[in-house]
């Protein structure tokens, strides 16, 4: 079992009376790609979203690189109203805000794609490396930090090849056509230099010879750069071509995990897809 | 009874204050409801309906006076939605909100300009501008007719919103504006009625207001709205019951606040409420969350 | 064009500028119009560019800015009254609390290192809100710290209603030219280094700056104090410029025709505000003044010309502004050497090295 | 298309510089720094119809042996700190020999180095605080000041009223009216007497507690020195509320707004002024024939003929200015500076001297008048000195 990189404990969501993640409990190991999928609303990027810190859970923990990172219990009106179990296991709070979790090294994509559309490509990844900086206000306002300054651009320029992103170096970054908006984004998520890379949907309305090239890309991202990769995706041909485990989850619940063929064959998932057959 | 005789002219010029701001809140509170804009000009036009009363009153008898006051205080209303914020439909909040600034701007200039500067005496309106005794103390009788009218007048507004179908497109519109237009709402129909309602309100607002303090300048709308804006929030912004509930409240406690002496800062601490309110409980008193998603 | 040149040449414009301003102050007599418009210009340009990086750079619509001028005019103010001056000057409240003076190249520095203070003080409950909610907040803090300066309490220390008066001033145009480069070169600096970049993204998408490891709070709060830090510089030079500081002159109103001013240059251009602020004060103090009083042209009297009619006008040219040219006199764009080199020399903008190697 | 609206914006603005610059031959120019707009707009335009009255009458001046036209060269200084520099330096680089003005202290104060440095003299007409003219001696001022205003207003409360406790309700923020608040509270208390304090803060519209203040505190008089735009609010709420005590007030409230607001009430306001209609009536007469004769001085005035005294004052200002340029012979601003400190002259108002240390002039006198509810005039009271 190689060393564990992000662990999430009886991670439980309830927005009032709607549990969106229902005591979750799933592990991401090094170097691995993992898959979290689900019909529509199964709670996949609810669940992104409390380990990105975007909010804090109702109930649970999440670990990364062992250490605890997010942590609630239910408090206030949440007390009474909480449906899930494994309640009295936490009782003090940790909730980190989203740029204290991706300094840690986690880096995240989002299923709508979220570029700074008044900057050029270039930028875009440029604010990425801001979070890196050693220099503080009045070094960078007088440009006295040219080394940084020359670091962080030739970085970009660096992330730029490899992405195969030159050509629109210096094109504003929503006027890029879609599958390069995607590359884009994941260029942008690795300037900050993260061990965890969370994809939401990266093949989101790709047609399949670009689903084709992205699934190459994302596995040669992750040799490259010594990544871990745990992505939500609807696109089963990528999921199953390139995850070494997956995680299924359903209104919440996680109904099935393991490797691609063993959830490939598991009923329980194919009836979450497909509903149940009615025997007559 | 010497206790309520020295403290009651601060309670009652209170609730009369209270139930003008009140008419302007409502105002307020209904556009950002619908257009999530801070109606700047609406203060202005507070005023304006003011100095067309003024106008009006010295070419014509007062009970044909009040109609046009009404009616032109509406029409105002309108063409300022019309003119200065449907064109910016699909801008960016911020320049809507310049646009709004733009108008008040415009308004205290163009009032300037009419009446030179000069304090306008606003002329006695029959029956509610004769001064009254209540419990030995002396006031105009708008200081008591104020409330009632007031509360008679949320009353019709909210049936109007709960009971009619422009009332449940506003309903609709307010809770979210593109479905709303895909369920085929005519917006721009819905969004104008609210003007026309907000500024009719602050037509009567100021009816009252005046004949209370008879001077009109042309920057006299400016407190007035900032103190309604302050309540509406302070109400639960959105939420017409809550806009009148705070109104109430600010004009109360800021007259008990001059009683206790601190007049320097009666105004100040209508902003620090309303500071206070934004940072501990934005939703106000009744309004609800509307967090946006991620 | 190659980055030197262009840096050569923006230098030696500028250095141009104030030759100009030298002979001119040379030529002209002391006291024309000229020169006090452009005394004038200059100060509300800084102002206006400060207003322009929190509204235009960062996103935050503050309507604050005439509460931080306020603060850096009386801190000037009351730092640099000569000791044997202030008994004039605090008559009702024998001589005030301060008996020292300070130079006043440090009074500025000061005034705007006090109105950072208060900023970081008001930052804290209030940069969490949202747009409208933080620009009404802001307004509140402004109109709040105008009703304390006004206090007569605090008379020995601020002379209450009356004014302040009698402290030193530079009288050369070019004091007050160098004085707002030198801060407007600064933020310029400032949106061009990474911070700045952090300031566009927050504008751009908050909760994608925030998945970049960007802490809102943190450079939210830098943007509003560095903004008020040279509000409350400009606050000290119109002091200057105004001889005498009255807290009742920092209303709202100034803050909105702050605001107009940014509109009309263009949200998020810096030389948009500069261009504009100067025009703005050349046209409502200077050109536009006929219009208040009465012309007759040949025997016939110009209609509707009487006091008042300029600011009628003036707001009228603000609307259509606003509602037409959304996008101000330069939108975005910044007036570059190197844009106008390229339209002389008819190459494209896109085949030169490219917009961000300024 | 929108190009062609700029360049038509631009194209009007610059055409008009041209035309607002007649050249005629040997003008001397008087510069009007008054308020027309913003809270003291009001008193201001009176005061400039007072100018304007009187360079219709006598619209030439005779120096040094030439015949000049004098011209009025007026601007706004919307009653602001921060618009009034630039409107003061519009008159210097216009080449004005003096300057008439301003209404109000606060914007004449802000106005005082501007004048200084360009070397020009300035006559302050109703501005009535000390500091306008202290330690300078380019600024006098043919009214009186604040603390002998203040005095008087003490003694004739004391005297008329036998009051023993006086409430001074003040507007915060603004110079002239917590300065006359200040000197009325050192005499009156000087004379044996009570105060109570009140301040109210800017655009402030309702009165009603201040006024319940007065009456618990059982005060035997109500000072205040405010601005026309709070007077209007201030009668008609203690008429509203049966303020039994009378109304004191200084040289701002001297105005037809008073007039109006207080017509058919019954509330008692007594004002102290410069001057006082039916004190000089060559001209009364003759200024309300120049305030009938054209609609916009109609307007200006307030809607009707009555004199106020703050256009006498605007009269005996023109015409001090003119002594003083006839005893220069010159019109250079500096030779006019110098005349001034001699020049006397027996104005509408009375006799106006300058006092040779600060420039202000040596007034002895005050005229005290009640506003008279039925017929909407002012009553003559009295001309009252002070005791020391």
């Amino acid at each position: 079992m190689s060393e564990n990189v992000l662990k999430v404990e009886h991670v439980t969501m309830q927005f009032g009376g709607v549990v969106a993640v229902d005591n979750l409990n799933l592990e991401v190991n090094k170097g691995e790609i993992v898959s979290l999928i689900g019909p529509n609303g199964a709670g996949k990027t609810t669940a992104f979203n409390v380990i990105t810190g975007v909010y804090p859970p109702t109930n649970g923990a999440v670990y990364f690189q062992g250490r605890k990172i997010v942590e609630n219990h239910p408090q206030g009106k949440m007390r009474r109203q909480y449906l899930g179990e494994n309640e009295g296991k936490y009782d003090h709070v940790i909730a980190p805000t989203p740029d204290r979790i991706t300094k840690l090294g986690i880096a995240r994509t989002f299923q709508n794609i979220r570029l700074f559309k008044s900057q050029t490509v270039f930028e875009n990844i440029l604010i990425a490396e801001h979070m890196r900086r050693t220099s503080n206000l009045f070094t960078a306002t007088l440009h006295l930090n040219g080394t940084e300054e020359r670091n962080m651009r030739e970085e970009a320029d660096r992330l730029l090849h490899i992405l195969e992103l030159d050509d629109v170096r210096n094109e504003m970054a929503t006027s890029l056509p879609y599958g390069k908006q995607r590359r884009l984004e994941i260029a942008r998520a690795l300037a900050t230099k993260p061990s965890l890379l969370l994809l939401d949907e990266p093949a989101a309305g790709m047609n399949p010879q670009e689903t084709d090239e992205l699934t190459a890309f994302i596995g040669r991202i992750r040799d490259d750069f010594h990544l871990t990769i745990f992505m939500i995706e609807h696109h089963m041909d990528l999921v199953m071509e390139i995850s070494d485990r997956i995680y299924v989850l359903d209104f919440g619940k996680l109904i099935s995990q393991g490797t691609p063929d063993v959830v490939q064959s598991d009923p329980r998932v194919i009836s979450a897809y497909l509903g149940v057959q009615e025997d007559e | 009874m010497d206790w309520l005789s020295k403290n009651l002219p601060y309670l009652m010029a209170g609730i009369s204050v209270g139930g003008q701001y009140a008419l302007i809140a409502i105002g307020y509170t209904m556009v950002y409801g619908i257009l999530r804009l801070i109606n700047f000009a609406h203060g202005d036009i507070f005023m304006v309906a003011g100095l067309v009363m003024v106008y009006a009153s010295t070419v014509m008898p007062v009970y044909l006076a009040i109609p046009l006051v009404l009616v032109v205080t509406v029409v105002i209303g309108f063409l300022v939605e019309r003119v200065a914020y449907k064109p910016l439909r699909t801008a960016p909040r911020m320049s809507v909100m310049i646009s709004a600034i733009g108008v008040s701007y415009l308004l205290q200039n163009m009032a300037l300009y009419v009446t030179g500067g000069l304090a306008q005496q606003y002329p006695a309106l029959p029956w509610i501008s004769d001064t009254i005794t209540v419990f030995g103390v002396t006031t105009k009788r708008v200081t008591v007719i104020t409330p009632p009218l007031v509360i008679l007048l949320v009353a019709a507004l909210v049936m109007l919103i709960q009971k009619t179908k422009i009332g449940m497109a506003m309903r609709a519109a307010s809770k979210d504006f593109e479905t709303s237009q895909l369920m085929g709402i005519k917006i721009n129909s819905v969004i104008s009625m609210t003007f026309i309602i907000g500024s009719f309100l602050a037509a009567v607002g100021s009816l009252l207001f005046f004949s209370n303090y008879t001077g009109v300048t042309p920057t006299v709308g400016a407190m007035p709205g900032l103190k309604a804006f302050v309540a509406a929030v302070f109400g639960g912004i959105g939420s017409i019951p809550g806009a009148v509930i705070g109104a109430f409240i600010i004009g109360i406690s800021e007259n008990i606040i001059k009683g206790l002496g601190w007049t320097t800062f009666s105004d100040a601490f209508t902003f620090a409420l309303l500071i206070v309110v934004l940072i501990f409980k934005p939703t106000g008193l009744f309004g609800e969350a509307a967090n946006d998603k991620v | 064009m190659k980055k030197q040149t262009e840096a050569i040449i923006s230098v030696a414009l500028i250095a141009a500028l104030l030759a100009v301003l030298f002979i001119l102050e040379r030529t002209i007599p002391s006291t024309s119009m000229l020169f006090t418009v452009l005394k004038k210009g200059a100060i509300y340009a800084l102002v206006a560019v400060s207003m322009n990086l929190l509204n235009g750079f960062t996103g935050l619509f503050s309507l604050g800015q005439a509460g931080f001028m306020l603060v850096g005019a009386y801190t000037y103010g009351v730092l640099t009254i000569p000791v044997d001056q202030r008994p004039n000057v605090y008559m009702y409240y024998d001589g005030g609390m301060i008996q020292f003076a300070l130079h006043p190249i440090a009074a500025i520095i000061i005034a705007g290192i006090i109105a950072g203070i208060f900023a970081y003080l008001i930052g804290l409950p209030v940069l969490r809100l949202k747009s409208d909610y933080l620009a009404i907040a802001t307004l509140g803090f402004a109109e709040i710290i105008r009703a304390v300066f006004q206090w007569d309490k605090l008379g020995p220390l601020t002379n209450g209603s009356n004014l302040l008066r009698n402290y030193p001033s530079y009288k050369s145009v070019l004091f007050y030219f160098i004085a707002a480069g030198v801060c407007i070169a600064l933020i310029v600096m400032l949106i061009n280094s990474t911070y700045g970049r952090a300031f566009k993204a927050i504008r751009d998408d908050e909760v994608a700056a925030e998945a970049m490891g960007i802490n809102l709070a943190h450079h939210k709060r830098i943007a509003f104090v560095v903004s008020s830090f040279f509000a409350g510089i400009s606050g000290a030079l119109l002091a200057m410029y105004q001889t005498s500081i009255q807290a009742s002159m920092f209303k709202s109103a100034m803050t909105y025709e702050i605001l107009l001013i940014v509109v009309i240059g263009g949200i998020g251009s810096i030389t948009g505000s500069c261009i504009s602020s100067f025009l703005f004060i050349i046209l409502s103090e200077w050109l536009l003044r006929f219009l208040d009083s009465e012309l007759v042209i040949g025997g016939f009297k110009v209609p509707l010309l009487r006091s008042g009619f300029r600011k009628v006008v003036f707001s009228i040219i603000i609307m259509i502004i606003v509602l037409f040219f959304r996008q101000g006199i330069m939108g975005t764009k910044e007036f570059s050497v190197r844009r106008i080199f390229n339209r002389i020399t008819g190459r494209s903008r896109k085949s030169s090295e490219g917009r961000n190697g300024r | 298309m929108k190009k062609k609206i700029v360049s038509a914006l631009m194209a009007v603005s610059m055409a008009a510089v041209v035309m607002a610059v007649p050249a005629l031959a040997d003008t001397v120019k008087i510069g009007v720094y008054e308020p027309a707009s913003g809270d003291n707009g009001a008193g201001g335009k009176q005061e400039v119809l007072g100018m304007q009255y009187a360079n219709s009458i006598t619209p030439t001046v005779e120096i040094g042996g030439t015949e000049y036209d004098v011209e009025l060269d007026i601007v706004d200084n919307e009653s602001s700190n921060d618009k009034g520099p630039s409107a003061a330096s519009k008159l210097v680089s216009d080449g004005v020999s003096v300057v008439l003005g301003s209404y109000g202290s606060g914007v004449s104060i802000a106005a005082s180095d501007i004048f200084k440095d360009g070397g020009v003299p300035a006559i302050g007409v109703t501005c009535t605080n000390p500091q306008v003219t202290q330690g300078n001696t380019h600024y006098f001022r043919i009214c009186f000041l604040d603390p002998f205003q203040g005095t008087v207003l003490a003694n004739f409360a004391a005297d008329t009223f036998g009051a023993k406790k006086a409430y001074v309700l003040t507007k915060l923020g603004d110079d002239y009216s917590t300065g006359l608040g200040f000197y009325f509270t050192k005499a009156f208390e000087e004379l044996g007497g009570e105060v109570v304090k009140g301040e109210f803060p800017e655009g402030n519209s309702d009165f009603t507690s201040y006024i319940t203040d007065a009456k618990n505190e059982g005060c035997d008089v109500f000072f205040t020195p405010t601005s026309t735009e709070a007077a209007a609010n201030e009668i008609e709420q203690a008429a509203a509320q049966g303020l039994a005590i009378p109304l004191l007030a200084g040289d701002t409230w001297d105005s037809n707004v008073i007039l109006n607001a207080a017509k058919g009430k019954d509330v008692q306001i007594y004002v102290t002024t410069f001057y006082q209609e039916g004190g000089n009536a060559e001209f009364d007469e003759g200024f309300k024939a120049f305030i009938n004769e054209d609609s916009t001085n109609l307007a200006n005035n307030g809607n009707d003929d009555t004199v106020a005294a703050v256009s006498a004052m605007g009269y005996d200002a023109y015409y001090t200015a003119l002594e003083a340029l006839k005893a220069a012979g010159s019109t250079d601003p500096a030779a006019v500076n110098e005349a001034l400190w001699g020049v006397t002259y027996d104005g509408v108002s009375g006799h106006i001297e300058f006092d040779q240390e600060n420039g202000d002039a040596i007034r002895s006198s005050a005229f005290v008048k009640v506003a008279n509810t039925e017929s909407g005039a002012w009553d003559f009271v009295s001309e009252q000195t002070i005791s020391e």
